[in-house]
């Protein structure tokens, strides 16, 4: 069902001219503030923010807000002050590129928490948020080395969390099996599902049974290659279940809730009962974030002592004695 | 534009100079010159009014905010006139070229060009001392940005490829091209961060206000928009320039190279772009990026046809234009308005700057 | 001729703006008759004839046409009711075939237009009636103006009219081509039709006309029989006084050669040949005139003299000075000045002011601009002495050049031209386009510079404007110069067929009148 | 065993780039009508754009594919009697006019967009590949060819549709005569403004046409910008095809090529060739196209040019 802004606007169209002009309100009412560049109405990145912030309203019944950026660093810092002038405790920039303007704005506003995705930061109340993605794609690489010839990973842009989960990828197919052929395609776009399916056509031509993409979207476009292509092709359902267009090829999903993430740390914050005392990484060990499932349904099911062996790799990653984005 | 417009004049007897019709053409220029662009703008506030009011937003709500708190402080006012100093110098420059004809859509690149020369040798260069260095990359920025112009400009010449296009093409590819510098080359070391090292402290350009991010860049862009007027009607090498972008085949007669001229002018209008990113980069962001620009060269063709290319019009309307852009993010935050509205208002105002261009040059020859 | 009126126009006024057109003007055509409509640019002839095929709407005034009111709202009504006309610029599409230009506009906008044949014998019947030599098949821009002018004629006989209108038939057309036109009229005329020709060149008028109206300033001042006038009278009409194009010539010595021009080659813009092996010189107090139609290598021949159009080989020498290869600011500074062909493409910058059009060429130099700025001061006060000598009506040296009239906006070139005291001074078309005052004044103003030591080379296609100043005529055909002539009206027709390219028969001639 | 993959890289690589050419494909034959009426409209990027949104929004909404593509196929016409509106009528500079609608395109759609699709994201309904009888059982090339969605395959119908209504029809022939001409045609009674309106009409509805296929025949989904260019790469297309629909045709499969191309080669690991090497192929190919095909001669005479009744 559509939904659109004029509902949002209906709660606060003349109050937020009230609020612009008046000064910060009483800590009483909790707000929360986003920031993301682009739009929230692609799927995507900016999208698992929103649904994050909208499930911060739902949850703790905070008044939130966001602002769709242009692609300009030099907005971010006034966007940033713009909030925390107007008493926002809590505002998640919603990639690595804010964290330079959130320092800067943190000085002057030391009442509001700036979290930012995708990066290690930790200044003050600047809090880098990082959904490790290494951890489940170094799972994926271990059962594609374990199980496959050679892989072919599908990106949408070489942005750090693409090639953060490809290096976990390769870290645990090259530690399963040194020399495990790895291929790797940037379609430069994460919305172009003809290029993503055309690209993993082309792999699949050239003899790689394993194609895991990670492209939004785009991906799509890979699992109705795979599908295709028959089910001695195998992938993984990556942020979404994808079960549906290749429920034969796909051996496990991973699921990423960055929505629960958001909210666990928003609700510590909040009640003052755990505030970060360093960058939040959700990983593997954080199992109402980051989720890895097996597909029975597959047509060749992932195979229990496979399993078992993951199992142990798992728990390794949890402990840190595996460190998945090393190299 | 009308400038653009060659016509043939109407037959001679019935022209009868006098005083006032001398009067009367002098103040059809002035209305032209102020009355045009301020209708403009009311027309495409209108028309943006019209589009929040359908769309379910209260639209004087939604302009209350918007300017009120672009003007609510001094702190905000200078964030303004941050976003205002690339727009005036992109429309500064972009009057130049479409002064002389050159249809330069490519701004965006030239920005992009001016801002990876000035973070290159901003990060690389070491040693020199600060305010020589500071200089020097205002320097790189522009020569960059002049150069990523004069591809287009020497294809036009040489190969008489349109430069629309070309310059759109050049735009994709300094962005792909700039990406490909911080994903390898120019990444910042030991950080996974698509971006830039960070220029060091000493090269930020000097502040005008305490507490503020305002740098010197805005007085550098009205300065140049002084020079450039200048440049342009008052020096010989700008009355080459007009000559060449309204009459070609009179500039070779009166011994004016057309190419050399079409090159200096798309050159010109790139060194401007490529100096705003520059001064973006020393000033503002402190360090490259993927994506550093909001479209500041597509907004510098509204600024610069707002000004109906006249340099000094041009700080006015880059005001205008910072105003909107930066009360836009306010909209947004408090409105949920998307923020994207400020391109519809550009588009208008584009579209009324030449209606009232056209039907203002055939009320102008009617009058007269 | 018959009593009932064929065709009156009646009180027409037209006016664009402030300008008006016509004024009042009425005009009477008998049937099957040859009209001349004579008058000088300007006077509102084109107009007139515009309103009579649809064109333009007349602000005031009535048709009638074989007596009835004839109320025309397009080119097409006026084609329905039997009238066409060819206009001075032909109406022709470049990149279609003669039978395309045919079919354009014929029928319904969703017929098929595969099926051309039937069409083409029609064509080619009808040429052949006339003898007009027109291959359907051809594409039009690989027709000479000639061809297009009889492809244009053809078209309009084609959509099957009675009374055809043509515009300055002949400015385009050499001697023999004209002639040919104007059997042709005849031809027609016997065959039913009625011809109303614009003109303002007397000769034609009275070689072919059964009748002249005249016009001035927008109305027709009298309409006579051409048996019972004289070229005399009718330019008396014409201009509202008589006019003596031979203006007074005190002979004087030629000095020393000043241009000189041997062997001389270059090519067009498309790279083709146009200026071939030409050679000749001017000397100081000397006027050279270099007759021919337009498009047989003049311009290319101005333009390189000018320095801007390199030459392919032979040599320009200046004052005994090579300047081949040159650049035009080099050449100019010899000094050369250079009236150019088109003024509005080339002379001037219409939307610029007076004053930044008399700096066109000196925009650099002292004192009009000092270290790289202009001197606005200056340049205004040179301006005003340039408006004041040549009679330049403007109310201010500020205001655009698009606003003054053709003349005047001439004067101004020629005055800026002449300021630097050229040794040579190279015109192309003097008088194109400007009004009969304006004429008289810079004709004269020519005469001047010569007595007043300047070698001067006139390229014109007006003969009058050669025969009434120049010294000697060369005629340029194809490329090359084929003959050179004294001004000697008595040798009018030798210069037609050079100009035609008719060598051989112009010797002829010239062996059995000299 | 070698030459087998070759034909299937071939095939492959063939129907992706026809598939990527076909936006090309409509917005570059709609240009040539609009160009060959003498009218330059640099503003069919925004055009595009506008297709895809209305095209998404309308099957969003009611569901329905064909009424999808005839709602952007409207919404095209609009953009083009604006375009006219301002270019024709009032006269003002087509390229000044062309880069106006472009910022708007871009705007409008964006607004609109994140206003109303701010819930939804699921995307719409893909329109299904057609298998062509007999022929998509070809060997290799069957699947390529001849499984496209009927989107792709009217591409060809209409570049050919071009040719015949530009050249075979009294209407085209008056078009042509427009942009070469316009006194001309207005002479033979014929409205020069009203055939410029249709041309800019013709051209803008199969911009938008063009733009609807990217998000309704290819993603599914819509997304701010996503024309990345192709209305641009079109207009040199229009030059480099020399304003010929069938020329067109075949060079945007070049264009098309290109693409798919250098995905081929992104997934060659042993290259070393940065991806964003191979991502700006197809702005250089354009750049290329202008620089060997400057062909001047051909380009219709008042291209660019107000028409000025008398």
């Amino acid at each position: 069902m559509i939904v659109n802004r004029r509902q949002i606007l209906a709660a606060g169209g003349a109050l937020a001219t009230a609020t612009l002009i008046g000064r910060a309100h009483a800590a009483a009412e909790f707000k929360m503030g986003l920031l993301v560049t682009g739009s929230v109405a692609e799927n995507g990145w900016n999208r698992l923010a929103y649904d994050a912030l909208m499930t911060v309203k739902k949850k703790l019944g905070a008044k939130v807000s966001y602002v769709e950026l242009q692609q300009d660093p030099a907005s971010f810092e006034s966007a940033f002050r713009d909030y925390a002038s107007q008493g926002y405790q809590v505002i998640l920039g919603n990639g690595f590129e804010f964290q330079d303007a959130a320092v800067t704005v943190a000085k002057d506003y030391p009442d509001s928490y700036f979290l930012i995705s995708s990066s290690s930061i930790h200044q003050g109340k600047v809090i880098g948020i990082n959904l490790d993605s290494s951890q489940p794609f170094y799972l994926m690489g271990v059962i594609a080395a374990k199980m496959g010839k050679s892989a072919g990973l599908i990106g949408g842009m070489q942005i750090p969390p693409i090639s953060q989960a490809f290096g976990g990828f390769r870290n645990g197919a090259l530690t399963t099996k040194p020399g495990f052929g790895i291929g790797r395609v940037y379609i430069g776009s994460f919305e172009n599902e003809v290029a993503a399916k055309e690209a993993a056509i082309s792999m699949i031509k050239q003899g790689v049974d394993f194609i895991v993409p990670d492209a939004d979207a785009a991906s799509l476009g890979v699992y109705l290659a795979v599908h295709e292509a028959g089910p001695q092709i195998k992938t993984f359902s990556v942020y979404t279940d994808y079960s549906k267009v290749a429920g034969k090829n796909i051996l496990g999903t991973y699921i990423a809730d960055y929505g629960a993430g958001i909210v666990r740390v928003v609700t510590g914050i909040k009640n003052g009962t755990s505030i970060p005392h360093s960058n939040v990484t959700f990983g593997l060990g954080d199992p109402d974030v980051i989720r890895f499932t097996y597909n029975d349904n597959a047509a060749t099911p992932v195979p229990q002592d496979v399993r078992k062996y993951v199992d142990e790799v798992k728990s390794k990653i949890i402990a840190g004695q595996i460190k998945t984005m090393a190299g | 534009m009308d400038d653009i417009d060659i016509r043939p004049p109407a037959p001679a007897k019935l022209y009868l100079y006098d005083i006032s019709t001398s009067i009367r053409i002098r103040s059809l220029q002035r209305l032209r010159a102020i009355g045009f662009p301020i209708a403009a703008v009311l027309v495409a506030l209108c028309a943006g009014a019209a589009l929040l009011a359908i769309n379910g937003f209260n639209a004087l709500d939604v302009f209350t905010v918007m300017i009120g708190g672009v003007f609510r402080n001094i702190h905000s006012i200078t964030e303004m006139l941050l976003i205002a100093t690339p727009l005036i110098l992109i429309g500064v420059g972009l009057c130049v070229a479409f002064r002389c004809s050159m249809w330069n859509i490519g701004a965006e690149g030239q920005y992009y060009a001016g801002a990876v020369a000035a973070t290159f040798f901003g990060v690389h260069l070491n040693g020199l001392p600060a305010p020589l260095h500071i200089v020097l990359i205002l320097a790189a920025g522009s020569i960059a940005g002049a150069a990523w112009a004069a591809i287009a400009g020497l294809l036009k010449i040489y190969f008489n490829a349109s430069e629309i296009v070309t310059t759109i093409m050049l735009n994709y590819i300094a962005t792909i091209a700039t990406s490909y510098l911080v994903t390898g080359p120019m990444m910042e070391a030991g950080v996974t961060y698509p971006q830039s090292t960070e220029l060091p402290h000493a090269l930020r350009l000097p502040i005008l206000l305490p507490h503020t991010r305002l740098h010197i860049g805005i007085l550098i862009a009205i300065a140049l928009a002084v020079i450039v007027q200048a440049f342009l009607f008052r020096s010989s090498a700008g009355y080459a320039l007009r000559v060449v972008g309204i009459n070609p085949h009179a500039a070779r007669y009166a011994g004016i190279s057309v190419r050399r001229s079409v090159v200096l002018a798309i050159s010109i209008s790139g060194a401007l772009a490529g100096l705003a990113g520059a001064i973006q980069i020393a000033g503002v962001d402190f360090r490259l990026y993927q994506n550093i620009s909001p479209g500041y060269g597509f907004t510098g063709i509204a600024v610069a046809l707002l000004a109906y290319n006249r340099p000094i019009g041009a700080i006015f309307s880059g005001i205008l234009f910072a105003v909107l852009s930066a009360g836009s993010v306010l909209m947004q935050m408090n409105s949920q308005v998307p923020q994207v509205l400020v391109f519809v208002i550009e588009g208008m105002v584009i579209l009324s700057v030449v209606a009232f261009g056209a039907l203002g040059m055939r009320a102008g020859r009617s009058a007269v | 001729m018959n009593t009932e009126i064929f065709l009156k126009m009646e009180n027409i006024h037209k006016r664009f703006g402030s300008v008006v057109a016509s004024a009042g003007a009425t005009l009477e055509v008998a049937e099957n008759e040859i009209h001349a409509l004579l008058g000088e640019n300007g006077a509102g002839k084109s107009v007139l004839m515009n309103i009579l095929c649809g064109v333009l709407a007349p602000n005031e005034g009535s048709i009638v046409f074989k007596g009835a009111p004839l109320k025309l709202g397009s080119p097409r009504e006026a084609i329905q009711h039997r009238i066409g006309m060819v206009h001075q610029h032909f109406m022709l599409v470049h990149n279609l075939t003669v039978a395309e230009n045919y079919m354009l506009g014929q029928g319904s906008p969703l017929r098929l237009i595969r099926d051309r044949s039937e069409l083409c014998d029609r064509i080619r019947a009808l040429s052949d009636r006339y003898g007009l030599d027109v291959q359907p098949d051809a594409l039009l821009e690989d027709l000479s103006v000639g061809q297009q002018q009889r492809v244009e004629i053809l078209k309009v006989l084609f959509q099957g009219i009675d009374v055809l209108i043509l515009d300055e038939p002949t400015a385009v057309l050499t001697h023999q081509e004209t002639d040919r036109l104007l059997l042709l009229l005849r031809d027609l005329v016997a065959d039913g039709k009625t011809v109303i020709f614009i003109s303002h060149k007397l000769d034609e008028v009275m070689r072919v006309s059964d009748r002249v109206s005249i016009m001035r300033d927008g109305r027709v001042v009298r309409t006579v029989k051409t048996a019972e006038t004289s070229p005399r009278e009718l330019a008396r009409l014409m201009v509202g006084r008589d006019v003596l194009m031979e203006l007074p010539r005190e002979p004087v010595e030629c000095g020393q050669v000043v241009l000189s021009v041997t062997g001389l080659s270059c090519n067009n813009e498309l790279e083709r040949p146009a200026v071939r092996d030409v050679s000749f010189e001017v000397r100081q107090k000397e006027i050279v005139g270099i007759a021919g139609v337009s498009g047989n290598g003049q311009s290319e021949l101005a333009l390189a003299l000018a320095g801007l159009l390199p030459a392919k080989s032979g040599s320009i020498k200046l004052n005994n000075k090579e300047v081949t290869g040159m650049c035009s600011t080099a050449v100019r500074r010899l000094p050369l000045a250079h009236i150019p062909e088109d003024r509005h493409k080339m002379g001037i910058v219409l939307s610029l002011s007076l004053a930044e059009n008399v700096i066109l060429h000196r925009y650099t130099d002292p004192p009009f601009a000092t270290r790289g700025l202009l001197r606005f001061g200056a340049i205004a006060a040179h301006t005003r002495e340039l408006m004041r000598q040549f009679q330049v009506k403007a109310s201010h040296e500020d205001v655009a050049i698009r606003n003054l009239s053709g003349g005047n906006q001439q004067k101004l070139v020629v005055a800026r031209e002449l300021a630097r005291n050229p040794d040579l001074l190279l015109i192309n078309q003097l008088t194109r386009g400007i009004d009969i005052g304006a004429i008289e004044f810079v004709m004269q103003e020519v005469l001047r510079q010569k007595v007043a030591g300047r070698a001067i080379l006139l390229i014109s296609t007006e003969l009058e404007e050669l025969l009434a100043v120049c010294d000697r005529i060369f005629v340029m055909f194809g490329g090359r110069l084929v003959g050179e002539l004294p001004p000697d009206r008595g040798r009018l027709e030798e210069l037609g067929l050079l100009m035609a390219g008719n060598t051989a028969e112009a010797a002829r001639l010239a062996a059995a009148t000299g | 065993m070698e030459h087998f993959n070759l034909l299937v890289f071939l095939a492959v690589t063939l129907a992706a780039a026809w598939q990527t050419a076909t936006p090309i494909i409509y917005a570059a034959v709609g240009e040539i009508f609009t160009e060959r009426a003498g009218v330059l409209n640099i503003g069919i990027e925004g055009t595009m754009l506008i297709g895809a949104f209305v095209g998404f929004a309308t099957t969003d909404l009611t569901g329905s594919l064909a009424l999808g593509f005839t709602a952007a196929i409207a919404a095209g016409m609009l953009t083009g009697l604006l375009f006219a509106c301002f270019t024709v009528t009032i006269k003002a500079n087509q390229v000044v006019v062309g880069v106006a609608l472009n910022l708007l395109g871009l705007g409008l759609t964006s607004f609109l967009f994140r206003t109303y699709f701010v819930h939804t994201g699921s995307g719409v309904p893909n329109m299904p590949a057609v298998h062509i009888p007999i022929l998509s059982g070809l060997p290799f090339f069957g699947v390529a060819l001849f499984q496209q969605n009927i989107i792709v395959y009217l591409s060809l119908a209409v570049a050919f549709l071009a040719r015949f209504v530009l050249f075979s029809t009294s209407f085209g022939l008056t078009l042509r005569a427009t942009g070469d001409h316009p006194e001309a045609v207005a002479i033979t009674g014929r409205s020069v403004v009203l055939y410029r309106y249709g041309a800019i009409m013709i051209g803008s509805s199969l911009a938008a046409l063009g733009g609807a296929f990217l998000t309704l025949a290819d993603v599914n989904q819509f997304v701010e910008g996503m024309t990345d260019g192709r209305g641009f790469i079109a207009l040199a297309v229009v030059v480099f095809s020399r304003w010929s629909p069938v020329g067109a045709f075949f060079v945007s499969l070049i264009f098309g090529l290109f693409y798919a191309l250098q995905l081929e080669l992104q997934a060659q690991p042993s290259l070393g060739i940065p991806y964003q090497a191979l991502q700006a192929m197809p702005y250089i190919l354009t750049i290329l196209a202008l620089v060997f095909v400057h062909n001047k001669q051909d380009a219709p005479r008042t291209l660019g040019v107000p028409y000025n009744k008398a």
